[in-house]
């Protein structure tokens, strides 16, 4: 038993870190806020993290992956979380990369390379991110992956959400053909996996950015981070944050190690990295005051990130749903 | 206790409503803090003046109707049923109106209230600095007598004034005393916008909205004529004021039980959802909230009519009516599900909504207000 | 159109003030939770209350009541609970007296007088307050009231609440007969508006005693009711009960005038006035600290009171589900 | 990471769950906190000892079984999934023993723990003051040096403390200093209680059992021998096993994993209600918390046997276990619906859970700890 990260993934998130704080500044993730902005995937960012091999994580790496495991994949998108990474992190990392590998060919290959770009989503959402770019769809169900190509789909309307750095399509048609052998339900999994490992980034960010500005923000003659009801706002937020981090590492684990319970562990992490989430949002905000409702300060594009990713990968009401059954009616989970 | 509604309030209520049903313009209206909005709401809030309806409370003689305060609430229920969005007006009508008529010349009531009224006028507010948030009696920026002229020099920095960057004018508090006099040494000036000395630097919000501003004032002029209340005595015009600003007029019911009756008819209209326990409960909570601010809104204006004084009780109404406009939006959400990221009414209400704990002072600060001043707690 | 009670409820509500300021001090509604105590209907409290003619709030002058109507009841129980009252006030003003006077003969005049304790309680409840001392039983449903008399029915075992002032007994058998002519409905809607008072009027005493509390207590060298975390809980706390006293007194004036949503109106002032008494009694304990926990403050009883309320004449989930569905599906209400 | 069982937890939690399922007494046990209940507990404690059960973390020689901190976290599992309750031996386990390991001598040690672990002894503490709970350099009570005795001899008062009525003897902090140096000015002492110059008056509780005590102190004395820790150096102790009050030792998950399981079954136990997907909801959220609480110790056990301090961290677990059992036991009642009022084990659980946001030093002083200490915040 031990709950901690190990050293390779405190190396392999430092290493991350030293990447994003060079090429991932607030000024590039509002970047793409701007609607004439080319697609995040041809942008020096996502040459970046490809380079560093972020998106294959969960490849083996006779195929030029990581070889690594969904507790792996968790590290590495809360790190993205705190930089608030645009782009199809979720669709590329945890499903696109795992289902093109199951393909024949250099279909792996060429999504490692970039050469081709690839996206998922849950059987029936009607939309995609980046379907404007991806040539490779995948849809995602309990049975088996679902896969189209580019010429197979119909990309519609963008879908306008309260996240412009994230770029849905509504999607309509393709003779989609299941990928033999694959596990849609684990690539849910790790889906929802990967929305909940982002949140607790988000939210570890929000407090600590908070907890700067608190300390700089005087009024009535001292910092606003003196009064009792900041401080306890804030502790309130950490409070919440550090009970949902190891809850989004079980999920990993039981991802990873194919448990019994694995469908329940993560909606249990989407669920408590939603709340931690959303709440270091709201107390993030009201600790700013009126600055921080500007849509020059940064904190926007963290809430709105969180905002954006409550209903990902099902909503939390569903999540919830799944634990409930689980818990109570012994659902298989 | 007599809670059934006078025979002159159902009259006027269906006056207003069979007014407001013929003349509303097509809906939505574009949102009154943008640019290509502004004009559009002007455009209507001069029609409401032109038919009587801007100002229901005011005398007749700056455009009003003479109505009284339950003729008010029941003007805002049925402006906001009727789907129609907060006014460009807002501002003046609420904020400053009330200072000027207890504390304005008869100068002054005659050059702005009838201009406010019909937009001929747009108002907006300068309390707050870089510096001064919530701690109003650290503001900096300064007024200088400037005596040839007749009048002050402005000096320094205002921000976050709402729809700041279409105003004309501002009305704002400004330091003439020195920094150490604190509350003391301010002064409460009415301010034209268009003039040298005036730069106006419009601010995003979290909404898109370029509704917010920074203004900055380097020796614009006000004349002595536009000086509210006595130099030296902006505080306590303001704090006069004040109460406005945290309950009634800034926010009557009627915008919250036309929420409440948008969520209702929204979750009725989700088949699958309408059913869901959890939804029906969280949906019927805010439908409550509303009715519950409504329901201490009348005490408030039952004893605002026998004379009592509206202080800190404001307070109570403002922490629980931007409390209960989060929780309505969060549930609205919710109600959403799957659609719940999309850039919706809804989630711009959410937006909108959590500006609400924040600005007319926080509610942190609210609530020492209500802890000092109703319950008697020590201040330190 | 005017919210203020009247100024004879004010000076109504002044008097009874007066008699519970000398009658019913804390020590006397802890002398009702000794399990040996007699019954507090043959207490000189319930003699002094009775004089006062409390219990006759809503019968008419005619039969020697006050003649007044709900929103006196309101008022009345409100200032009970402010003192904890302990005792059948619920079934004996809002239920037993009206039904008495539905009855031919003396019957409302012996109950008026004391020579006769009657009690009710919901249809299907199987227990009634003071079972042991009734002489008249009154069953109450959404159709006419039902009747028994002590006779009728077996007295079983107390049923141990946590508010040992309370004295229930189950209650079995019973040869119920209709009152001819009587409204259940309203009945309930009396009783319910009469949980929903006292709640009001605990919260009220609650605040104030810890208002005084936090004033006297001092930790690192000052009062902690100059700290914010206490300031705040007190502060929502009033919020709380601000903005569900309006609700209990609209829900008074409903069944007062028999308006059509009288049982909508009824079941939000129970839930609102629950919901500020429970969050009072949990600030004003947390406020207290260790001595509020111990069972010689007189917190408990107010506390315990709250408790005890909380499913009387109705879940809160029940009152809840009323007003959803009045709300949402257009019941009648 | 590595969060499956080892081999060797598997064995010991079946060796645990095997010998409890054997030797547990008839349950549910009086309660410890009453004076009928306090012979039957310490019966069972008593038995639960000489099977080598009762401090499985402690070294044999003191009576335990050497086992390391995932042990004693399955242990508890199993403990209060057998329904057990807690102990009366727990603070002395809990709170003392901690300081007698870091910082008492070899007597002490040699005297006092296999004592406590067997129930020999049964000790409370002694910190909270009339005049000083959350503020505790504020104690008032003293120690006097009594040369010809070789010890110290104590007045003043202590409260609130847990069990106070049926202990022997109370760690506790007295004056050795002024008050004016307020931490320094403390001294840790182990106190016999059954001495003249002590008495002891009971105090009930919410819930009616008298466990309380406040405890007098006219001239009882303590030999040198039983002081822990330096003279003057008592906060030291005091702080240096607080995390232990905090978290881990006092509440360790298994006591709200069990409860979480029981609230699941109380539930599913109710026909009608199980399908409520409200009450479905409160009650998954509180198996979530329970779970919460649990992988978060373990990664503070990991911690700490990598080496780490358990420090300001203590409070995040306190805040949390407290709110979760508060709510726990609040949904129960929930789902017990017309049956909420009674004094039933439910209603007791809630009681009892209050105190958690009080004790151990209040939710507001651990959000200040966690703010200032953990966060970085200013004090002032």
């Amino acid at each position: 038993m031990d709950s901690r990260l190990t050293s390779e993934q405190l190396e392999m998130r430092r290493a991350l870190r030293e990447v994003l704080t060079d090429a991932c500044p607030p000024s590039v993730v509002r970047a793409q806020w701007n609607p004439d902005a080319p697609s995040v995937v041809t942008t020096k960012l996502w040459q970046r993290l490809r380079e560093l091999g972020l998106f294959g994580v969960l490849a083996s790496q006779e195929i030029g992956g990581m070889g690594g495991n969904e507790v792996d994949l968790a590290v590495l998108l809360a790190e993205c979380g705190r930089f608030a990474v645009p782009g199809p992190l979720i669709e590329t990392m945890a499903v696109g990369v795992p289902a093109a590998a199951e393909l024949p060919g250099e279909t792996v290959a060429d999504v490692l390379s970039g050469a081709l770009v690839v996206t998922a989503a849950p059987a029936g959402a009607g939309w995609f991110a980046e379907a404007d770019t991806a040539a490779l769809f995948v849809q995602v169900s309990g049975g088996e992956l679902a896969m189209a190509e580019a010429e197979d789909v119909r990309v519609g309307a963008r879908r306008e959400t309260i996240d412009r750095s994230v770029r849905h399509f509504e999607v309509t048609g393709g003779a989609w053909r299941a990928i033999a052998g694959s596990d849609g339900e684990r690539a849910g999994n790790r889906a929802t996996l990967a929305v909940a490992a982002q949140l607790i980034g988000l939210a570890d960010r929000m407090i600590s950015m908070t907890v700067d500005y608190v300390q700089v923000r005087a009024q009535f003659g001292k910092a606003i981070g003196t009064q009792q009801a900041v401080k306890h706002h804030l502790a309130t937020a950490l409070i919440a944050l550090e009970h949902a981090r190891p809850v989004v590492y079980r999920a990993a684990y039981s991802v990873a190690f194919a448990e019994p319970n694995a469908r329940r562990d993560v909606s249990f992490a989407k669920v408590y990295a939603h709340r931690s989430a959303a709440l270091a949002a709201r107390v993030a905000l009201q600790c700013h005051g009126a600055i921080g409702y500007s849509w020059e300060h940064d904190l926007n594009l963290w809430m709105k990130r969180v905002w954006a990713l409550a209903p990902a990968w099902g909503t939390v009401a569903a999540h919830e749903a799944v634990v409930a059954a689980a818990v109570l009616d012994g659902a298989p989970s | 206790m007599d809670l059934t509604e006078r025979p002159q309030d159902a009259r006027f209520r269906r006056e207003a409503r069979e007014w407001l049903a013929e003349n509303s313009p097509p809906l939505p209206l574009p949102s009154g803090d943008s640019a290509t909005g502004v004009p559009v709401n002007l455009e209507w809030e001069r029609q409401l003046f032109d038919g009587g309806w801007a100002v229901v409370s005011w005398p007749e003689r700056y455009g009003g109707r003479d109505a009284d305060l339950w003729q008010w609430l029941i003007f805002e229920e049925e402006f906001y049923a009727a789907g129609l969005p907060q006014r460009v007006a807002q501002n003046g009508i609420s904020l400053l109106a009330p200072a000027l008529f207890e504390f304005g010349t008869e100068s002054q009531r005659e050059r702005y209230l009838r201009r406010m009224a019909s937009v001929a006028d747009i108002w907006c507010q300068g309390w707050s600095e870089p510096e001064a948030g919530s701690d109003l009696a650290s503001l900096r920026s300064t007024a200088v007598r400037d005596d040839a002229a007749g009048g002050w020099r402005l000096h320094g920095q205002k921000c976050w004034s709402t729809r700041g960057a279409y105003s004309s004018h501002m009305f704002g508090l400004f330091r003439t005393g020195t920094q150490q006099e604190r509350h003391a040494g301010l002064t409460y000036f009415l301010i034209d916008l268009r003039q040298p000395g005036v730069s106006v630097h419009p601010v995003a919000r979290l909404d898109g909205d370029d509704g917010f501003a920074d203004v900055f004032f380097d020796g614009a002029l006000v004349l002595d004529e536009d000086v509210l209340g006595a130099v030296g005595g902006g505080w306590q015009v303001a704090m006069a004021t004040a109460g406005s600003e945290r309950s009634l007029s800034l926010r009557s019911p009627g915008r919250f039980l036309a929420s409440a009756d948008r969520l209702v008819k929204t979750l009725q209209a989700e088949p699958g959802k309408s059913s869901d326990p959890r939804l029906r409960a969280a949906v019927a909570d805010s439908w409550m909230a509303a009715q519950a601010y409504a329901l201490s809104t009348n005490v408030l204006v039952s004893g605002i009519l026998d004379g009592a004084q509206v202080g800190a009780e404001a307070s109570l109404s403002k922490v629980f009516w931007s409390e209960l406009d989060v929780a309505l939006n969060e549930t609205a959400l919710q109600v959403l599900g799957d659609d719940a990221d999309l850039d919706s009414p809804w989630m711009r209400g959410y937006e909108f909504s959590l500006s609400g704990p924040i600005y007319a002072g926080t509610n942190e600060i609210q609530r020492n207000i209500i802890a000092e001043r109703l319950l008697g707690l020590p201040r330190r």
